[in-house]
């Protein structure tokens, strides 16, 4: 089984997808000859020429609602938003238009627009450089929202993404750009809105996404040691939510916990809580508890490690969770 | 000859004068029953305008906004196009509706409340949703032109868009790439003098037309209540788009004569001899003058031209009142080609409660 | 007692402000000698003169942005937002600016911001025109958000914005603009943060806002009849959330239902629920009911009332969960 | 005489010729010491920036955007603002920030990581915190600005921007305000021929420029690698501001000789030797020339720059490696003027994980 990085396995996403379908464009900025800040589109420019990998100006607004046109002229726009903090100029054409544009037409026209925007913390950005905006999405009608946590997933969630009929925000963990997965690229596997358990255990469900995944998972080792079996979940797609397997899983172990880099109010973790109260009311032994990022705006490098979940705040959740 | 526009600035491009009579070369490549069939478009468009405002009034759309003055920009800019450009309007385009053939009792569904801006076919007619949030859809005409460039289409687009849109950052984003990937785009701004309550003068201090020179491409200003000049500088913009040569910037000055909408109360900001002045630059009066005087139309097809809008109207207002709210369940049948299990239980407990 | 509606309630505030604070400046869309579209800003550009009242070109990011610089320039700006959904093209400048300035600066520079943005739906109004924005600002940190449900109120939270140090986000409820209260516009009150219990009740407690409010105080009355005592408490503030309120009023009733215009999926009845969870796990007898809009673009004006919640639908909700 | 400039277009504006001889009235109105000190401060200006590339090779910064080739447009426009005037910079007007007075080891704890672009006290240095989403702070000068309009006070705010960030809607909204508010704001725009890995020339097919004329207000375009040029035709746009004239758009030609930032690799998307042919343009090499030739400056004085300029960057070099990550209480300290209990709660439950 070659090893692949989730760039590499994104990259091989955007370059399948451009030679099965003659339709798919990818722009942004600094696409082209670059190959992006992150590599992620490196030699598709080379490789399917200027028409359809190409740079644009700097106006996010503009991109996006180029994509709308392009959509109504039958071509899939794959747009890459630099980064988490540049999606809020296109917020506006996102919420009021790609969102809005199917129900606004009766099904008439579809939006198979696919916004890519390497998203969250972790890697000692700038300010703008480390932000979560899933909510700004998730809570948007009209859209699906991705976001893997591996490199295998990467390539199938970023295919299914772009073969959607309707318009799909990935958003691509930074921090988890050079992690390494072994095993082939397959767009083969459960569809959008299918999230997975990752760890099997009995004694609390640990739901999380994105880079989130990696340290939930070394907690529930750390607690495995403690003989604590925790269940970790990567819920790969937060629009739609996987309620059905929230709903299993807290029905089964009693105890949940949400871990996030969003901040705290109105993060996933809220969502999550109410879907797991309203699903397993009955069985829920402790309060869902949510270990999130703070609600102040997204801290300078030198204090991240004080903002990101750790995997110690992560044990320490799951320990009270399942002592309650 | 001194502007006439009472904004004065750069005078505009103009073929017939107020009074109905030519000032420059009123061959545009129109044959005889192309030209009456613009009056014929002028006069079906204002009857059916004026028709809307009476139904809003009689309780049969919910708000209305009115076009009376501006017949001549968006009918001479919409006869300018070929059958596989592409509109995409803004809110008070209707005038253009009629032209590329939209369903006009299905365009009203809008002013009614039966649904949003697009229940009609967009891309049989190539005439896109109605667009409410200002200048937003000059960019998905950008695009769209795009997608045709790169097609190798010889087609273009064109986005409307009024003197106030004009300073939303997503006029110059969007102006500023169709340059740049050379899109046959046109993008045609109705300065009606008003944004709502703000006149253009406060909206801006530049001319809206000039600012196309600072994107690299052709901006032009017209007369936009002389339906012969609109028509002409738009076919003009259309042939660069359909030869490859890129994006125009038209803007037609022309006026809105009613309030902004039914809503709207324009006797709190602006006085009646503006307007006044305004009628007397009345674009219908004019052509059809011009067009009496140039032996290209008699009093009998004038005549027609009431008779038949007035029947056109007549239906249009019967199924207009005819149509019925939408079944609730449409509320959930569009926003996901796939709906998901939990958007699926949201439906049934609504249904349920409806 | 004079009779007084929120539309004159709020226009008194910022007459009020715009007098007492000669720094107070207000702009906006048609707010000057139209006095803006709900007459909210009816009469002050006549008074105060069109330096400090005055109408701006239709650019949002401009507005607010603007707002940031004569911040900095020592002014308090009241930004008037023309429609809730005509906000979306700020959001930028409120979550990258305005919502950060301070933080950036370690308290240097604060920002006394207030943005009006006359919101939700019930007047049945044209695309873009009904929506719910507050999950975009409650989830946003460093910014504020309050939410009048009467006249009197709307006076109070409106005067508490614009004094406030920190930006405040006022979404005023269109559907309202016209009703009436009886009494006198104070200022005096407790602080934003502070909801309030608007009829007592120990069978459940419903929390609402805004326009909702006069719903679920009908669906109440409606239930009283039944010989249900539901508790009806108007949070007015958003952000901050009036947590141990909803703690006290969880632990108390031991039923909670939330009721909100905004779509299910992290609309506030996501992080209420989460609270109330957190708060009082073990007083809970019922799941936390959430009566809210759907997950879809608001509806056109003829199917609006089968988006909102209905009191039927409201009290629908109390009896179940009464009854679990 | 031919453009100097690859990207060719409008000859700008211009005083001293590449080879430092005087091609235009050099008499701008500054003494020879103050003609001294543009050459000091060019002088530290570069030498800072080189000692930042190394501190961040070093481990020293977490990324940063050098501004070597634009020494000129930085010192020449920041030299012509008076100690009123308001600076709103991006995140690459290093070389500003120290004519301004901004204390380099403040301003270097946003490229080490340990604060955002603004510890330093904005309004008693009259420099903004850096700004990075790209063209949003040309609104906060122009609301500046504003703001100095209703106070009747004779200043301006000036803010500093890219040529890829004129693409962004903020640009326009930012720039129509400007003028339809007649406000005292210069926008200059240091067009250094890349946004990141995009040419200028993929970036707009206009001269940015040229678009103060669509707002109705001046625009000019300088050889931005003229420091003497620079500092007049930014003079200009202060004194008009002053006067209450309105806004200037100021575009400065030059070249970013290095990287976007030290993450950038810009070998991948440009020739070694267009960097070679602006190197050939250096503004340091040029205006010592000219320094030199006109009698107003030494050898002494020249070698003096170095050494002093070597002193201060060792100075700062050592404060920015003396800098220690901030308290994680800080994370919550500027969220909110009184924080709420919830929000405490949250800051009790970091500090004590913390
Ligand atoms: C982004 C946005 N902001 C505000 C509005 C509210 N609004 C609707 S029409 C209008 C005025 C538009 O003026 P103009 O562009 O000149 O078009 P006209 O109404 O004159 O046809 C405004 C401000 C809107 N629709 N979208
Ligand atoms: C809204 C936004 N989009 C994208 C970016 C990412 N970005 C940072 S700098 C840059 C290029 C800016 O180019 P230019 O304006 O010419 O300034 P320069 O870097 O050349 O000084 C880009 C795209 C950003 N900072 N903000
Ligand atoms: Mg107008
Ligand atoms: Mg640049």
């Amino acid at each position: 089984m070659p090893e692949v990085t989730m760039s590499a396995a994104l990259n091989a996403a955007l370059r399948d997808a451009l030679t099965e379908d003659p339709r798919v464009l990818v722009y942004g900025q600094d696409i082209g000859r670059l190959g992006g800040v992150f590599r992620v589109t490196d030699g598709l420019q080379e490789a399917f020429g200027a028409n359809r990998v190409f740079d644009t100006p700097i106006a996010e607004a503009g991109m996006v609602g180029a994509a709308v046109g392009l959509a109504l002229a039958g071509w899939k726009a794959v747009v890459e938003i630099q980064f988490d903090g540049f999606s809020y100029p296109a917020l506006d054409q996102v919420v009021s238009h790609v969102a809005k544009y199917r129900e606004r037409t009766r099904g008439r026209v579809e939006m198979p627009i696919t916004i890519r925007i390497p998203s969250f913390g972790g890697i000692r950005g700038k300010e703008h450089h480390g932000e979560s905006t899933e909510t700004y999405w998730v809570h948007t009608a009209g859209l699906k929202v991705v976001v893997p946590s591996t490199a295998l997933d990467a390539y199938r969630l970023l295919r299914l993404a772009i073969a959607d009929p309707d318009p799909v925000i990935v958003l691509e963990p930074k921090a988890r750009y050079w992690s390494k997965e072994d095993g082939e690229l397959t767009v083969d596997g459960p569809g959008i809105g299918a999230g997975r358990v990752l760890l099997d255990g009995d004694a609390c469900t640990v739901v999380t996404y994105g880079a989130m995944v990696a340290r939930c998972l070394e907690a529930a080792e750390l607690l495995a040691g403690e003989g604590i079996a925790a269940r970790v979940v990567d819920l790969r797609s937060l629009s739609p939510l996987d309620v059905p397997l929230l709903g299993s899983c807290a029905r089964e172990t009693g105890r949940v916990v949400v871990v996030h880099e969003a901040p705290l109010t109105l993060g996933m973790g809220a969502e999550i809580t109410a879907r797991v109260m309203e699903e397993a009311f009955d069985h829920l032994e402790a309060p869902v508890a949510r270990v999130t990022g703070w609600d102040v705006p997204y801290p300078p490098a030198s204090l991240e490690q004080h903002y990101l979940p750790s995997v110690e705040r992560i044990a320490e959740a799951i320990r009270r969770t399942v002592k309650y | 000859m001194a502007t006439i526009d009472p904004r004065g600035g750069t005078e505009p491009f103009r073929l017939i004068a107020p009074d109905g009579t030519a000032v420059g070369d009123t061959e545009v490549g129109l044959e005889p029953n192309e030209l009456r069939e613009l009056l014929r478009w002028m006069v079906l468009a204002r009857r059916l305008d004026r028709e809307c405002m009476a139904l809003q009034r009689q309780g049969e759309l919910t708000v209305y906004p009115p076009f009376e003055g501006q017949e001549a920009a968006q009918i001479g800019s919409a006869f300018a196009l070929g059958p596989d450009d592409f509109v995409f309007p803004s809110f008070r385009e209707l005038a253009v509706a009629l032209v590329r053939g939209v369903d006009p009792v299905q365009y009203m569904q809008y002013h009614r409340g039966t649904w949003h801006g697009g229940p009609y076919d967009p891309r049989a007619t190539r005439f896109a949703p109605i667009c409410v949030p200002t200048a937003t859809q000059i960019s998905h005409a950008v695009g769209y032109a795009m997608g045709l460039r790169l097609d190798d289409i010889a087609a273009c687009a064109i986005a409307y868009f009024g003197d106030g849109s004009a300073s939303e950052g997503d006029f110059h984003e969007a102006a500023n790439m169709a340059a740049v990937f050379r899109s046959p785009a046109i993008l045609f701004c109705q300065n009606n003098g008003w944004a709502i309550s703000v006149p253009t003068t406060s909206q801006t201090t530049g001319e809206i037309w000039k600012r196309a020179e600072g994107y690299g491409f052709p901006g032009v200003r017209v007369d936009g209540n002389d339906v012969l000049a609109v028509y002409r500088v738009t076919k003009d913009a259309v042939d660069r788009a359909h030869d490859g040569d890129g994006p125009t910037l038209i803007e037609g000055l022309t006026y809105r004569v009613g309030p902004h909408t039914t809503a709207d109360d324009a006797g709190r900001y602006r006085d009646e001899d503006e307007v006044q002045r305004w009628r007397a630059l009345d674009p219908i009066e004019r052509y059809r003058a011009w067009l009496l005087a140039s032996g290209h139309a008699d009093d009998a097809f004038v005549a027609e031209c009431d008779t038949s809008a007035e029947a056109e109207v007549t239906r249009i207002r019967t199924d207009v009142i005819a149509t019925e709210p939408p079944p609730t369940e449409w509320m959930f049948d569009w926003t996901y080609t796939e709906p998901s299990e939990p958007f699926l239980r949201e439906r049934t407990e609504a249904l349920g409660d409806a």
